[in-house]
C-alpha cells in the first residue's frame, strides 16, 4: 500500500517534470512554430541564475518563482529581437540558429562561472509515508506543473492577449487583420516562452548538479515530448507528458533508470510512427 | 549544361593530388588524417541532405556504428578487411531499416528530425550501459562508457601484421577519400542522383511522375550511412579506441554545422566545412582566453542569419560571375532550397 | 612520424643519436613531463587540485636542482572530461611531444584510452587515482587505493556499525562494475547479505525511482561507488528525502573529490568512507605538504585524495629516476622494482614489484561537519587483489587488466 | 465494346463527421474528355485526390483499365501510365525546365531516350527559348504549361487535370486547350474546373459535383441549360 503511493507519486512527478520542462518549448512551438533548440541553455541559465540569487542571500523562492524568469526572459528578448525575428517562418533555419545559440550560451555560461558542478540543497524537508520517506520537493514540484497548466488555460481562455495569441495560433494573418502587429505578438510569446524555460530550470535546479552543459539533458527530451504532443498546446503538453512519464517510471522501477529513458525513447518513435503529426492531430483536436 | 565526366574526374585527382602532398608540410599527418576522416562524415551528411533534402539529426549515430562495429569485428577476426566491409554494411543496413520505417510512414522535417534525433539517443544510452560483463559480442566487450580499446588496427589485406599507420595512415585516408569523392560525383550525375535533386525540389511532384520516393529516399539514406560508417570505421583506426561520445548530440550537431558553413548543395563545401572547422577547433582547443563552444555557436548563428547557403557557393557564386563560369566546386546549381530546407 | 616544419629542422641534428638514445637525444637539456587530466567538466573537481599537485611535485624537485642536473618541463593537456580527447591527446604526447614521462588520467576508461598508446610507444606512464585494480602491465606504475585496500576494510567496519543488509549503487563503467563485484565478495565474506546492485551512467542525476525502490527493499546499509558531478545528486536527493537517518551510507568515491565540503552537513554527516588521505592527518608530512601547498596556491582547503596520489606519483618516479641515474626507461622500471618508498603526506608508500602497485596506508574515515574525522589507521596494506592475479617479476610482457 | 479506363463505384470520403464524396460511381472511356464541375466545397478536388492516390477513400473502389487501385499511392497509380497535375503548379523550383520534364520521361524511357524526348516536348510546348531556366524564376503560365509538359511526355492513357486554366491569360489558355485537345488523341482526360468559360470551350461531357455526390452527367450544353445546376452555382437551394 505504502509502496504503491510511493510509486504514485514518483509518476506523477515524473509527469510534472516532462511538463514543467517543456512548457517554455510548447508556447514558443504552439504559437510561433519556432523550435528553440537554446530551450535547454535557457534552463540551464535559469539555474545559475537561481543558484547565484541564493548565494547573493535571496530567499529561494524568490530566486526560483521571479528572479529565474525575468532574467532568462530578458535574455529571450533580446535573442528574439536580434535573431529569431529574422527567420520566421523558416524552421529548419530557426532551428539551426538556435542550436548555435545554444553552443553560445554553453560557452559563454563555462566563461563565467567555470566548467565545474554546483548546486543548492532542496529547500523543502522529507516526509514520511508509512513506512516510506518521500522527497518532499516532488511534491513541489507537481505543484508547479498543476499551477502552470491552470494558469496557461486560463491566460489563454480567460484574458484578451489569450484570446489573441489564440487567434496568432491558429492564423497568423488573423491577429495583424484585427490589428494587432504579429512582430509584438511573437516578441512577448518568445517572452514568456524563455521565461518558462527559466523557471522550468530554476524548479529542477535543486535536484541536480548544474554544469554549463546540462541542457542537453532536457533539451531532448523536451523536444520529444512538444513535437509528439502536437498541435495542441495544453492538451498536447498533458498527453505526452502523462504517456511518456508513466512509460519512464514504469520501466525505471521495474528494471532501471536508463531502461526507463529508453523506453522512453522507444515510446517517443512508436508515438510519431503511428501519428506522424503529434498525438493531438488524432486526439483532442482543436482543443487548446 | 555539365561539364563533362572525363574533365571533372581529372580536376579532383589534380587537385586533390597536390593538396594531399602539399598537405603535410602544413599541418602534421596525425591531425590531418582526422581532418579528411571529418571531411568524409561532412560529406555523407551533404549528399542526403544538401541533395535529397533529408535532414538527419543523428548522422553521428552511423559514424558510431561504423566504428563500433568496426572495433568488434576486428577483435573477433584479427584482422582488417573484414570488419571494413562490415563497417560500410551495418550502418547502411540499419539506415536502410530505419529509413524504410520513417520514409514509408511518410514523416517530414520536424518529425524526421526527432526520430533521428531519438534513435541516436536510444544507440547512446544503449551502449552507455553496457559496462557489465554479459554484454559480450564473440570476443569483444562492449564496455559501455569506457568504449572497446586495444582492437587490431588497418592492416595489408592478408597479412595482418602489416599495420598501415602513421604516414602511410594518411594517405590512405586520403585516397579513401576521393575515391568517395569520385563516387559521389558519379551518383549525383546518374539518374539516380538527378532524380534525388527532384526529391529535395518536390516529393509530390516526383511522385506524380510515378517514381517510388520513398524508397529512393530510403536507399539515398543508407548510402549516405555508408559513407558515414566508412568514415567511423576510419576513426576507430585513427584514435585506436572507441567510446559512446561517437554517438552522442555534439557529435551529430556538429556535422550539421559543417554542411551549413561548407554548403548544402554542394560535394566540395561539407568537406571544406568540416576539415576547417574541425582545425579551428582543434586551435581553439589551444588557447584558453575565449570558449571554444562559444565560437563554434556564434559561427553557426551567423552563417543562418547572413551567409545561409555557406562559404563554397558564396565564393562559387564570386567565381562566376567574375569569369563566367562554374566553380568546380559546384553541380546542379540550384537556388536555395526552400522546400527542402523551410519544410 | 610526421613531417612538420620543426622536426625537419630539428631532424638532421638528432640524426646520429637518435639510432642510439632516441628519447634522450630528443629531449634535449630539460626532462619532458607530460599529464593528461580533466581540468574542466565534470570531473574536474578530481582533476584540477591534480593538475596543482603534479606542479607542485615538479615545482618543488626543479627548486632542489631538477633531476639529473635537467629542469623538469611540464606538458599539460586538458581533456575536458572527454574520453575521445585522451587517445588524442595522449598520441599528441608520445608522437609529437615525445614527453619521457605522462603522469594522468583520473577515470578508469581514461585511463585505459591511453594504456596501449603508452605501452607501444615505451613511454613510462604513471597512474595516481585511487581504482578498481587488476591492471597487470610492466610499463604502468600505480600507487592509488585498490579494493582490496579500501573495501576490504571499509565493508566489515560499515557493516559492524548498521546491519548485514547491504545495497549497492554504482557508476556503470569498469570501475563501477568491479568494485561492485569486490563489494559483493567482502559482504558475503563478512557474513552479510547484497540486496540490492544498481548501476547508473555517469549523467543519470535523478534517483528517485532509486531511492523509492531502495526503501522498498529495506537495506541496512547503502555502499555508493557513484562517481562525477551528476552522481552528487544522489546524497542530496538521499538526504531530502530524509532516508540519511535511516540506512546508514558508505561510498568507496565520495570525498576523493572533496564532495564532503560540497554537500552540506545535513546532507554528509556520518557517511563512512576509507582513503589514504584526508586533509584531517596529523602527520608531520602532511603538515609541511598543506603547507607548501597554501604557499603555492593560497590555501589548502581544496587538496584531495588523488591528489595526494599523483603528488606521491611525481616524487616516487623522481626517486626512481635519480635512482637509476639515467632517462632509459627501462633502467627506471628497474629502480622503481627494487621496491623504493618515500613518505607521503598520506603515508609511507612502497612500490610492490610485484603488481607495480604501491603498498600504503588505508585511514577510516566518516564525514564530520564538511571534514574527513579519522576513526582508525591501517598501515602499510599489501594490494592483495592484484597481487593475486599478477606478477610482472615471472611474467614481464603481461598486458591485461584481471577482473575478479 | 468501348474500353473503360476509370470507374469509380460508390466511393465515398468523410473527413471526421463531414462527407466530402458520397456514392460517387462514375465511368470515363478511352480517350474522353471529361469535366468534373461543381461549386467550392461540392467535393469534385476531394473526388480528384481519391483517384490520383492522394487520399485514401473511405468506402467504395477504384477501378483503371479493369484493375482495382483503391488504396494505391500516387507513385503506383503514375506508374500504370496515368498522368497526374496538381491545384497549384506543383514542380521542381529549383530546377531547370529542361531537367523538369527530362525527370518525368525517365521514368519510362533510358536516360538518353528520356532527353530525346524530352527536348521533342520542349519543342512541342515552344518552350525552346526557357529551356535552361529554373522554374523558381518563370511566370505562372509558363510553370502550368511546364507541369502539362510533365504529364504529357510520358505518354499516358489517362490524364488528371486540377483546374489547369487557374491564374493563366487568355493567350496561356488557348495554348492549354490545344494541348489538352491534343491529348485526348491517345488519352482519356480528366479535368475538374469551376472557369464555366474554359470548359464551354473543350468540354463534351460534363459531370456536375453537388454537396459530395453527383448531381448530373451530360453533354455540356444541356448541363449549361439546366435549372437546377443555374441554381446550384448561384447558392439556391436544388
Amino acid at each position: 500500500m505504502d509502496l504503491s503511493f510511493v510509486f504514485l507519486v514518483e509518476v506523477l512527478y515524473a509527469v510534472a517534470t516532462l511538463v514543467v520542462i517543456s512548457a517554455g518549448l510548447a508556447v514558443v512551438f504552439g504559437m510561433m512554430k519556432v523550435i528553440n533548440l537554446a530551450h535547454g541553455e535557457f534552463m540551464m541559465m535559469g539555474g545559475y541564475a537561481t543558484i547565484t540569487a541564493v548565494n547573493l542571500g535571496v530567499n529561494v523562492f524568490v530566486a526560483m518563482l521571479v528572479i529565474a524568469p525575468l532574467v532568462v526572459g530578458l535574455i529571450g528578448l533580446v535573442v528574439e529581437r536580434l535573431v529569431i525575428r529574422h527567420l520566421y517562418g523558416r524552421l529548419v533555419d530557426t532551428m539551426l540558429a538556435t542550436w548555435g545559440l545554444s553552443l553560445f550560451f554553453v560557452g559563454m555560461a563555462t566563461m563565467i562561472f567555470g566548467n565545474t558542478t554546483t548546486g543548492i540543497s532542496t529547500p523543502i524537508p522529507g516526509f514520511a509515508v508509512g513506512d516510506y520517506q518521500i522527497n518532499g520537493y516532488n511534491f513541489f514540484i507537481i505543484v508547479v506543473a498543476v499551477a502552470l497548466l491552470v494558469l496557461l488555460f486560463a491566460v489563454l481562455r480567460g484574458t484578451r492577449a489569450g484570446l489573441i495569441a489564440r487567434g496568432a495560433m491558429q492564423r497568423s494573418d488573423m491577429a495583424a487583420a484585427l490589428g494587432y502587429s504579429p512582430d509584438r505578438i511573437y516578441m512577448a510569446t518568445f517572452f514568456c516562452g524563455s521565461a518558462l524555460s527559466g523557471l522550468a530550470g530554476a524548479i529542477v535546479a535543486p535536484l541536480v548538479g548544474l554544469v554549463p552543459t546540462s541542457g542537453i539533458n532536457y533539451i531532448a527530451k523536451s523536444f520529444i515530448t512538444v513535437v509528439a504532443g502536437g498541435p495542441s498546446l495544453i492538451a498536447g503538453l498533458v498527453s505526452s507528458a502523462t504517456s511518456f512519464g508513466v512509460v519512464n517510471q514504469v520501466f525505471a522501477f521495474a528494471v532501471s533508470p536508463i531502461m526507463g529513458d529508453v523506453a522512453l525513447l522507444v515510446t517517443a518513435v512508436i508515438l510519431l510512427r503511428l501519428m506522424p503529426q503529434g498525438i493531438t492531430s488524432r486526439f483532442f483536436k482543436g482543443k487548446l | 549544361m555539365q561539364t563533362p565526366v572525363s574533365k571533372d574526374i581529372l580536376t579532383t585527382l589534380v587537385v586533390s593530388a597536390i593538396l594531399i602532398w602539399l598537405a603535410p608540410y602544413v599541418i602534421g599527418t596525425y591531425t590531418l588524417t582526422v581532418l579528411i576522416i571529418y571531411g568524409m562524415l561532412g560529406l555523407s551528411l551533404g549528399l542526403i541532405w544538401g541533395f535529397g533534402g533529408i535532414l538527419c539529426f543523428g548522422q553521428g549515430a552511423f559514424f558510431g556504428l561504423g566504428a563500433y562495429t568496426y572495433a568488434i569485428a576486428a577483435i573477433n577476426f584479427g584482422e582488417s578487411t573484414l570488419p571494413m566491409v562490415l563497417a560500410v554494411l551495418v550502418p547502411a543496413t540499419f539506415a536502410l531499416l530505419l529509413g524504410a520505417m520513417m520514409f514509408y510512414g511518410r514523416l517530414t522535417d520536424v518529425y524526421l528530425g526527432v526520430i533521428t534525433l531519438v534513435v541516436t539517443l536510444i544507440l547512446f544510452k544503449f551502449i552507455n550501459s553496457t559496462a557489465g560483463p554479459q554484454y559480450v559480442i564473440g570476443k569483444a566487450r562492449l564496455g559501455g562508457y569506457n568504449g572497446i580499446p586495444g582492437f587490431q588496427t588497418l592492416n595489408v589485406p592478408g597479412n595482418p601484421d602489416a599495420y598501415i599507420w602513421g604516414d602511410a595512415y594518411y594517405y590512405f585516408c586520403a585516397v579513401a577519400l576521393v575515391i568517395v569523392f569520385l563516387l559521389v560525383t558519379f551518383l549525383l550525375r546518374s539518374s539516380f542522383g538527378r532524380i534525388a535533386v527532384g526529391i529535395r525540389e518536390n516529393e509530390v511532384r516526383i511522385a506524380l511522375m510515378g517514381y517510388d520516393v520513398a524508397a529512393r529516399k530510403t536507399v539515398l539514406f543508407g548510402i549516405g550511412a555508408a559513407i558515414a560508417g566508412l568514415a567511423g570505421a576510419l576513426f576507430a583506426n585513427w584514435g585506436e579506441i572507441v567510446t559512446p561520445t561517437l554517438f552522442n548530440m555534439p557529435q551529430s550537431a556538429e556535422i550539421i554545422i559543417w554542411c551549413i558553413v561548407g554548403g548544402l548543395g554542394t560535394r566540395l563545401g561539407p568537406i571544406l566545412g568540416a576539415a576547417g572547422l574541425a582545425y579551428m577547433k582543434f586551435l581553439l582547443g589551444q588557447q584558453s582566453t575565449i570558449d571554444n563552444t562559444l565560437i563554434t555557436g556564434l559561427i553557426l548563428v551567423l552563417f543562418v542569419l547572413f551567409l545561409p547557403k555557406g562559404v563554397v557557393p558564396a565564393f562559387s557564386g564570386l567565381w562566376k560571375i567574375s569569369f563566367g563560369r562554374r566553380g568546380f566546386g559546384k553541380m546542379h546549381d540550384t537556388r536555395r532550397k526552400r522546400r527542402a530546407r523551410h519544410g | 612520424m610526421s613531417l612538420n616544419r620543426r622536426e625537419l629542422l630539428g631532424g638532421a641534428a638528432a640524426l646520429t643519436a637518435a639510432s642510439l638514445l632516441p628519447r634522450v637525444a630528443m629531449a634535449g637539456d630539460v626532462i619532458k613531463l607530460g599529464s593528461i587530466l580533466d581540468t574542466s567538466g565534470p570531473f574536474d573537481a578530481y582533476g584540477k587540485p591534480m593538475d596543482q599537485a603534479m606542479r607542485l611535485a615538479v615545482q618543488e624537485i626543479n627548486a632542489a636542482g631538477g633531476l639529473l642536473g635537467k629542469q623538469v618541463e611540464v606538458t599539460a593537456y586538458d581533456t575536458q572530461s572527454d574520453m575521445a580527447l585522451y587517445s588524442q591527446y595522449g598520441q599528441q604526447l608520445t608522437r609529437q611531444d615525445k614527453v619521457d614521462v605522462v603522469h594522468g588520467g583520473i577515470l578508469s576508461a581514461s585511463r585505459e584510452a591511453i594504456r596501449q598508446t603508452m605501452r607501444k610507444t615505451k613511454t613510462l606512464y604513471f597512474y595516481n587515482v585511487l581504482y578498481e585494480g587488476g591492471v597487470c602491465d610492466r610499463n604502468i606504475f600505480i600507487n592509488g587505493v585498490t579494493p582490496a585496500q579500501q573495501v576490504e576494510a571499509l565493508v566489515p567496519y560499515a557493516m559492524k556499525k548498521s546491519g548485514p543488509k547491504v545495497y549497492i549503487l554504482a557508476a556503470d563503467y569498469n570501475y563501477g562494475q568491479i568494485t561492485s563485484r569486490w563489494i559483493q565478495k567482502f559482504v558475503a565474506e563478512n557474513g552479510g547479505e547484497v540486496v540490492g546492485n544498481d548501476f547508473f551512467p555517469l549523467d543519470v542525476s535523478d534517483f528517485g525511482s532509486t531511492i523509492a525502490k531502495i526503501q522498498g527493499v529495506g537495506p541496512d546499509l547503502v555502499i555508493a561507488p557513484l562517481v562525477g558531478g551528476a552522481h552528487l545528486s544522489f546524497f542530496r536527493q538521499w538526504a531530502a528525502s530524509g532516508m540519511k537517518d535511516k540506512i546508514a551510507l558508505a561510498s568507496t568515491t565520495l570525498g576523493v573529490g572533496n564532495e564532503q565540503k560540497v554537500l552540506t552537513p545535513e546532507e554528509g554527516d556520518g557517511i563512512m568512507v576509507a582513503y589514504n588521505y584526508s586533509q584531517q592527518l596529523d602527520t608531520p608530512e602532511n603538515k609541511a605538504f598543506k603547507t607548501a601547498w597554501a604557499a603555492a596556491y593560497g590555501s589548502s582547503d581544496n587538496i584531495h585524495e588523488t591528489a595526494v596520489s599523483t603528488y606521491q606519483g611525481v616524487k616516487t618516479w623522481a626517486k626512481a629516476v635519480e635512482m637509476a641515474g639515467s632517462m632509459d626507461r627501462d633502467a627506471i622500471i628497474a629502480a622503481l622494482e627494487s621496491g623504493i618508498s618515500i613518505d607521503g603526506p598520506g603515508g609511507k608508500i612502497t612500490v610492490d614489484p610485484k603488481t607495480h602497485h604501491a603498498v600504503l596506508d588505508v585511514h577510516l574515515m566518516e564525514f564530520e561537519n564538511q571534514e574527513m574525522k579519522v576513526i582508525e589507521t591501517l598501515p602499510q596494506r599489501q594490494p592483495i587483489d592484484t597481487q593475486a592475479v599478477c606478477d610482472l617479476a615471472s611474467n614481464p610482457n603481461d598486458n591485461t587488466q584481471y577482473e575478479l | 465494346m468501348v474500353e473503360i479506363v476509370l470507374e469509380s463505384s460508390g466511393l465515398t470520403m468523410r473527413f471526421g463527421g463531414v462527407v466530402a464524396n458520397d456514392n460517387v460511381n462514375l465511368k470515363l472511356q478511352a480517350r474522353e474528355l471529361r469535366c468534373l464541375i461543381g461549386p467550392n466545397g461540392a467535393g469534385k478536388s476531394t473526388f480528384f485526390k481519391c483517384v490520383a492516390g492522394l487520399l485514401t477513400p473511405s468506402e467504395g473502389q477504384i477501378f483503371m483499365r479493369g484493375q482495382e487501385v483503391t488504396g494505391w499511392r500516387p507513385h503506383q497509380i503514375a506508374s500504370l501510365g496515368v498522368g497526374i497535375k496538381t491545384q497549384t503548379p506543383n514542380v521542381m523550383d529549383g530546377l531547370s525546365v529542361r531537367e523538369n520534364i527530362w525527370m518525368a520521361a525517365r521514368r519510362f524511357h533510358s536516360a538518353v531516350e528520356a532527353r530525346e524526348r524530352g527536348d521533342a516536348m520542349i519543342d512541342r510546348l515552344a518552350l525552346g527559348a526557357i529551356a535552361k531556366t529554373d522554374l523558381g524564376q518563370l511566370a505562372h503560365g509558363e510553370r502550368q504549361l511546364v507541369e502539362l509538359g510533365l504529364v504529357a511526355v510520358g505518354d499516358p492513357w489517362l490524364v488528371l487535370l486540377d483546374e489547369p486554366a487557374a491564374g493563366m491569360s487568355a493567350e496561356d489558355v488557348a495554348r492549354m486547350t490545344e494541348i489538352i485537345h491534343e491529348l485526348t488523341r491517345t488519352a482519356a482526360v480528366v479535368v475538374v474546373e469551376h472557369d464555366m468559360q474554359f470548359i464551354r470551350s473543350i468540354a463534351e461531357t460534363v459531370t456536375v459535383f453537388h454537396q459530395g455526390a453527383v448531381l448530373m452527367e451530360d453533354h455540356v450544353d444541356r448541363v449549361m441549360a439546366d435549372q437546377t445546376v443555374r441554381n446550384v452555382y448561384l447558392g439556391k437551394k436544388a
